[in-house]
């Protein structure tokens, strides 16, 4: 089923289980008001995400990608969001190359407890978003090349 | 595969904003769905026998329910498939609520995310597999952390139920606020000889190890199995020869010490014992003020110890314990009145903390119970009370109300005219909040028969005036400003998260709100759980709490570990990381980056291979991202799980 | 080294504070704060100006700001209070782009409002730092028992101001021990005289000021020590007023923190103008030693 | 001030001009009396500070702006530097006293006399020429012994200028007030 034509993007989010995910949850039952755009696919930690993931969702029609896990030090795994950043930054680095808006990822620290700050934290990034409006699309060919050198490049 | 979906309208939670029937109207158009219905409450018994009848009649071997946070529920419906006969990881949730209903208005935006959300969660489950936990041996021991009253009741509460308990406390003697207080409320029964018993259960227990002078240095493992080392810090006293005799204290030079059990309320001897009914009641050597530890002469206790019992030499000590459970009672700590430079900041000897006044009020205190000045001794007649300092004031973070304020203020009204009949106290109070049996009551009897005017209004300023301090405060109800003369001010000083709370919580891998109190696992249903599987909370580390309160968590705690502890082996989760032998290269990275070790090298046929420890993984998927090879997955977790949800996603 | 300040010496300088602009001019010369008037400055507005409208006291102010970011200097500076706030609050405000854009419109020029303001006595302290001053004391104030009175806004709102405690600033304390006197604990150092109500309501600033001259002689002060131009003129030239209205027979003197810095530094009495001071400064000047005042005409 | 009536009407658009003007909350105030605790001129006033920040939460325009307080207030701030909310009160005096010359509400005129004769002394001169502005005040209110016993000492101290210190472009002073009037 497509995205909402003119209403929504394409926003892809991987939360870790023990803060993000909650914060969210906190931020839902406290009725803070977000967009809709964003989807979330949970992991049990920011550890878990493989930059491919990310990259796969550029490929296949993402406008955005957003992470979040625990706070430095509060990883629920004491050091999963230390791989995560690690890996991220390279990441970040790699987008330009492979034709993709550093600016469309973004990643992030939300403890279970910082419901308002999760509003911000989707508001803004939704916001961002749509100010660059929806990415340019891949042909197949040229997905499979970047997903291949990706794979060789980590 | 053959899918069922439910989708919940959780009465009008999700159904007010979300139309739940095209939800699953749209899901039945989706790969390997085979049924699809919305239901009123997915979650209650109905709503579960409706899931269970549909796999039946429909033979489904997978279900996906949109509802609420999978935190909430995902256990409740896990079991609905066992009950059917489904391996309970044949199940996905749709997070609709948390993540959709509650956050939006638009229904048709809603509609059309609740059901990718539901696509998603099919997709996922497309590739689910059958997973079996599998067992493993807990160690049935728990260390409570923290020996105030909560950590008390739970140490007991545990020890009587037959379990080996470790207590660890920082201080040099167990107690914790409620040992310094004088008398309690609302029934002004005498603090320490309720508590006092509760500490030589403590001490007599033979199923308790008592650390003190102790602080936890790391955690490790997880539930049932925990490797903690415990910092034993050097008191300069053996505590196996020290009798608590008291004779050291008597003859140490050194007068000027930090006072700490006293709060400051005057000064004490380098070498201590904090007060009489000290548990345990060894003396300790305070090394700052210590003349033989400084300056390397005197030695004056050594000298005299009758059981040699000093060691000047003696370093801090790491122990180590294992234990299957923990529980955290840290407590609180109380505001720091100085950032309130309208009421002096601290300069002003006669404006005290509420604490500091109960020191005063104790028999056992520094004045032996008599209400004296701290600038002159004198027994001051004028008494002024300023409640909400540092609650309820966002300008120094702390918006919060601490709760028990208003209610120890009112006792120490009442105690401060049966120690000085001809004194009056004046009361200055925003709200009286006190709800809790008698607890009202016990406010008006403050006023009524004790006669504290309570004055509604926050004070500006405190002025000192030859001898005395004029308090500018307002009553709003008879809109005008009052200024009190008073020989003492008390400060009803709020509570906040105890020194060190959030390297403790580190320790704990549990989380902790903004003001750094403990999160618990769900603010209505899991109020000692957090959402580390074997760690528990009492008291006030989880927010302001009273006695009773902290007391009913204390022993709630207890009875969790209890329940734990009832079974003698505990179901490992299969959601670990498994190694695909015939892939795996053994190079070892997923090895090196395990954050608990849970991966070996082992020798298959010649080749080095990964091994996972299923015990101690604890299924992070740290490795999974590691591995060249794509060799090692989390299960529930997998490359081609999590790749699904996306391609599901982003369609093009 | 020398630092380049553009000075705002405010309209009271150029009448009833005349000696605090002397006094500061001349402490600023030996501490090495060079100042350059601010060319044909006006007057900010003070208090009439933002109780009238908050647009035209930013745009009085603002004038002075743009010609100031025409000087090569490090930053604004003025003795005043008063001024000192409407200059902060009006370049805070200015970092309003709505707000920035109504005012250069009335100004009919472009204000960048980013210099640093300080009032001198931050300067001073920060630029100099009392022990650094205690060096160059040659006349300490030995003996001088000084309360100092702040002012209720050189120190707030504290978000504005940024300078000291709000509470309980101890800037003058510092610099006055520095120079020898003896200062004691003075609990109303932030509370307000009034003097803005001088002339319409003179019974509410006679007991507000009043309060203040009982308790510094209460506690035995000598003089007390300002570095606000309303305050030390609703002190000293009211003083009579005040003890007429309370009944009382105060004769406290009222020095600006300058003039008694410099008498310190050894300057000469051109330099501190004494002699403009209403309240007889000759005891507690003959307590340290320094060249007794003839008595003012009255 | 009229006693707010049960069924008093609730001046929504009032407690809004109020709340951008002062770019300030005003459900912030949870009521503790800080602000009147504080004020050194409370004694004076004929409605407390948190009495006046209750009438405009609720929307009590006119009782709010015909109040002497808000002309008493010497914009002092200590109710600002302490409000527990970090409300800046004094700026929502300042706002009010805005709001009243517009509505032509002034409790206290003398008050309102000195600022205008101040503030024509400036626009006059492009500073203040004090001896003037006194004149000009006293004109306007009538007060002919106004500080007549200060006059003498102020002048032998050479503390009362009888000429104005008149800077070198008024002009440009005056435009300001000019184009500051015409665009309101």
């Amino acid at each position: 089923m497509p995205v909402l034509e003119g209403k929504e993007l394409r926003i892809v989010g991987f939360l870790c289980n023990w803060c993000s995910y909650g914060g969210a949850d906190t931020a839902g039952v406290g009725r803070f008001a977000q967009p809709t755009d964003l989807r979330v696919i949970k992991l049990p930690c920011t550890g878990r995400v493989n930059p491919l993931f990310v990259v796969r969702a550029f490929l296949n029609g993402a406008d955005g990608v957003l992470v979040s896990g625990c706070h430095p030090g509060d990883c629920h795994y004491t050091a999963g969001n230390f791989y995560a950043r690690r890996r991220l930054e390279v990441l970040r680095e790699l987008l330009d190359v492979m034709g993709i808006q550093p600016e469309r990822f973004h990643y992030t620290w939300v403890s279970a407890s910082e419901g308002q700050k999760w509003k911000q934290v989707v508001s803004d990034f939704t916001a961002r978003i749509h100010e660059l409006g929806p990415a340019t699309s891949f042909s197949s060919c040229a997905a499979v090349a970047v997903e291949t050198g990706m794979k060789t490049a980590i | 595969m053959n899918i069922g979906v439910f989708v919940c309208h959780c009465g009008s939670n999700i159904a007010g904003t979300v139309d739940t029937e095209k939800v699953a109207e749209a899901a039945r158009s989706f790969p390997d769905v085979a049924f699809a219905t919305d239901t009123m409450y997915a979650c209650s018994e109905p709503g579960q026998a409706g899931i269970i009848d549909a796999i039946k009649d429909y033979g489904l071997d997978g279900i996906v329910v949109a509802s609420c946070t999978p935190r909430m529920h995902e256990a409740t419906f896990r079991k609905t498939l066992e009950r059917a006969g489904l391996n309970k990881y044949l199940f996905e949730m749709a997070n609709i609520r948390e993540h959709v209903s509650w956050i939006g208005k638009d229904k048709e935006l809603n509609t059309n995310k609740a059901a990718e959300l539901v696509q998603m969660a099919v997709a996922k489950l497309r590739n689910n597999t059958e997973l079996h936990a599998g067992e493993f041996e807990i160690n049935k021991r728990v260390m409570v952390i923290g020996g105030g009253v909560a950590g008390i009741q739970a140490a007991l509460d545990c020890a009587d139920g037959g379990l080996q308990v470790i207590l660890v406390e920082r201080e040099s003697t167990i107690g914790g606020k409620m040992a310094k207080l004088d008398k309690t409320f609302p029934t002004v029964d005498c603090s320490s000889c309720i508590l006092g018993p509760r500490m030589v259960d403590v001490a007599q227990h033979p199923n308790i190890t008592l650390y003190a002078m102790s602080e936890v240095e790391s955690v490790n493992g997880f539930v049932g199995n925990f490797d903690v080392s415990i910092r034993k810090k050097a008191t300069y006293v053996d505590w196996e020869a020290c009798t608590g005799c008291g004779q050291c204290m008597e003859k140490c030079p050194s007068k000027k010490a930090e006072d700490r059990f006293n709060e400051g309320v005057g000064t004490t001897t380098a070498i201590n014992i904090p007060f009489p009914q000290a548990i345990p009641k060894k003396a300790v050597i305070n090394a700052n003020a210590c003349i033989m530890l400084s300056k390397g002469k005197c030695g004056a206790c050594a000298k005299l110890c009758p059981t040699q019992a000093i060691r000047f030499e003696q370093q801090d000590e790491i122990v180590q314990e294992q234990v299957g459970a923990i529980i955290a009672a840290t407590g609180y700590d109380l505001f720091d009145h100085t950032l309130y430079g309208e009421y002096g900041g601290g300069r002003y000897p006669d404006v005290i903390t509420s604490i500091q006044y109960e020191r005063l009020l104790s028999a056992s205190g520094p004045t032996g119970g008599h209400i004296k000045r701290p600038s002159d001794g004198r027994e001051p007649k004028n008494i002024v009370f300023i409640q909400c300092v540092g609650s309820r004031d966002p300008s120094v973070n702390r918006p919060y109300c601490s709760g028990f304020c208003c209610m120890y203020t009112a006792k120490q009204a009442i105690l401060t005219k049966d120690h000085i009949p001809d004194s009056q106290s004046h009361v200055f109070y925003m709200d009286i909040r006190s709800p809790g049996k008698l607890y009202d009551e016990f406010t008006r009897r403050a006023m009524e028969e004790y006669g504290a005017r309570y004055i509604r209004g926050r004070v500006s300023t405190i002025q000192p005036r030859d001898g005395y301090y004029v308090v500018k405060g307002a009553d709003t109800i008879m809109g005008s400003q009052v200024e009190v003369k008073a020989d003492l001010v008390v400060l009803a000083v709020g509570a906040e998260a105890s020194k060190g709370a959030g390297a403790l919580a580190e320790k704990l891998r549990i989380s902790y709100d903004g003001y750094g109190f403990f999160m618990e696992g769900h603010p209505k249903l899991k109020p000692v759980e957090t959402n580390t599987a074997g760690v528990y909370l009492a008291g006030s580390c989880q927010g302001p709490k009273d006695i009773p309160a902290s007391v009913a968590q204390g022993s709630a705690a207890a009875s969790k570990v209890q329940a734990l502890f009832s079974k003698d082996k505990l179901a490992s989760d299969p959601q670990v990381s498994s190694v695909a032998i015939q892939r795996c290269v053994g190079c070892a990275k997923c090895e090196s980056t395990c954050p608990f070790g849970a991966i070996e090298m082992t020798e298959f046929r010649g080749m080095p291979k990964a091994s996972v420890v299923e015990t101690v993984c604890q299924g992070c998927g740290v490795c999974a991202v590691t591995c060249p090879q794509g060799a090692i997955q989390l299960q529930h977790f997998t490359d081609n799980q999590i790749l699904a949800e996306v391609n599901a996603l982003c369609p093009y | 080294m020398t630092r380049q300040y553009a000075y705002y010496p405010g309209c009271s300088a150029m009448g009833s504070s005349i000696e605090y602009d002397i006094s500061t001019r001349a402490l600023c010369k030996s501490l090495g704060v060079e100042l350059v008037d601010i060319p044909d400055w006006n007057c900010c507005g003070s208090t009439p100006a933002h109780a009238s409208d908050h647009l035209l006291s930013a745009s009085l102010v603002a004038r002075n700001l743009a010609i100031a970011e025409s000087m090569d200097v490090e930053g604004i500076i003025t003795p005043c209070p008063s001024c000192l706030k409407n200059l902060k609050t009006t370049s805070l405000r200015m970092q309003r782009k709505g707000f920035h854009e109504k005012v250069e419109h009335i100004v009919e020029r472009p204000v960048r409002a980013d210099l640093p303001i300080r009032s001198v006595l931050q300067t001073v302290i920060e630029h100099c730092s009392p022990e650094a001053i205690a060096e160059h004391v040659s006349k300490p104030l030995k003996g001088l028992k000084v309360v100092p009175y702040y002012g209720c806004i050189m120190n707030r709102p504290p978000d504005v101001m940024t300078f000291d405690d709000p509470e309980n600033p101890t800037s003058l304390d510092r610099l006055m021990q520095a120079l020898g006197a003896e200062v004691l604990p003075f609990p109303h150092k932030v509370d307000c005289c009034g003097a803005s109500l001088g002339l319409v309501r003179r019974e509410l600033v006679t007991r507000l000021s009043g309060r203040i001259l009982d308790t510094a002689a209460s506690l035995g002060a000598d003089a007390i020590v300002t570095a606000c131009p309303m305050c030390q003129m609703n002190l000293d030239l009211r003083q009579n007023q005040i003890n007429r209205a309370n009944g009382t027979q105060h004769r406290m003197p009222i020095f600006y923190y300058t003039q008694l810095a410099g008498l310190a530094l050894g300057q000469h009495e051109s330099c501190l103008r004494m002699d403009k001071l209403c309240v007889s400064p000759a005891r507690a000047l003959q307590q340290v030693g320094a060249p007794a005042q003839e008595e003012p005409a009255r | 001030m009229p006693t707010p009536s049960a069924t008093h009407r609730f001046d929504e658009d009032f407690l809004k001009e109020v709340q951008q003007g002062s770019e300030q909350n005003l459900t912030r105030c949870y009521q503790c009396g800080n602000c009147t605790a504080g004020c050194p001129l409370s004694f004076a006033y004929d409605i407390p500070v948190n009495r006046l920040m209750r009438l405009l939460q609720a929307g009590e325009k006119h009782a709010v702006l015909s109040s002497k307080a808000i002309w008493l207030c010497a914009s002092c701030e200590t109710c600002t530097t302490r409000c527990p909310n970090e409300i800046d009160v004094a700026r929502i005096m300042d706002v009010l006293r805005h709001m009243a010359r517009r509505e032509g509400l002034v409790a206290e005129p003398p008050v309102r006399h000195m600022w205008d004769a101040f503030l024509s002394s400036v626009e006059k001169y492009g500073r203040v020429f004090e001896a003037g502005m006194m004149a000009n005040f006293v004109r306007r209110t009538g007060r002919f012994w106004t500080d007549a016993d200060l006059a003498p000492v102020a002048i032998g101290k050479g503390k009362l200028g009888l000429r104005p210190h008149a800077i070198k472009h008024p002009d440009e002073v005056q435009r300001i007030f000019a184009r500051f009037r015409d665009q309101r």
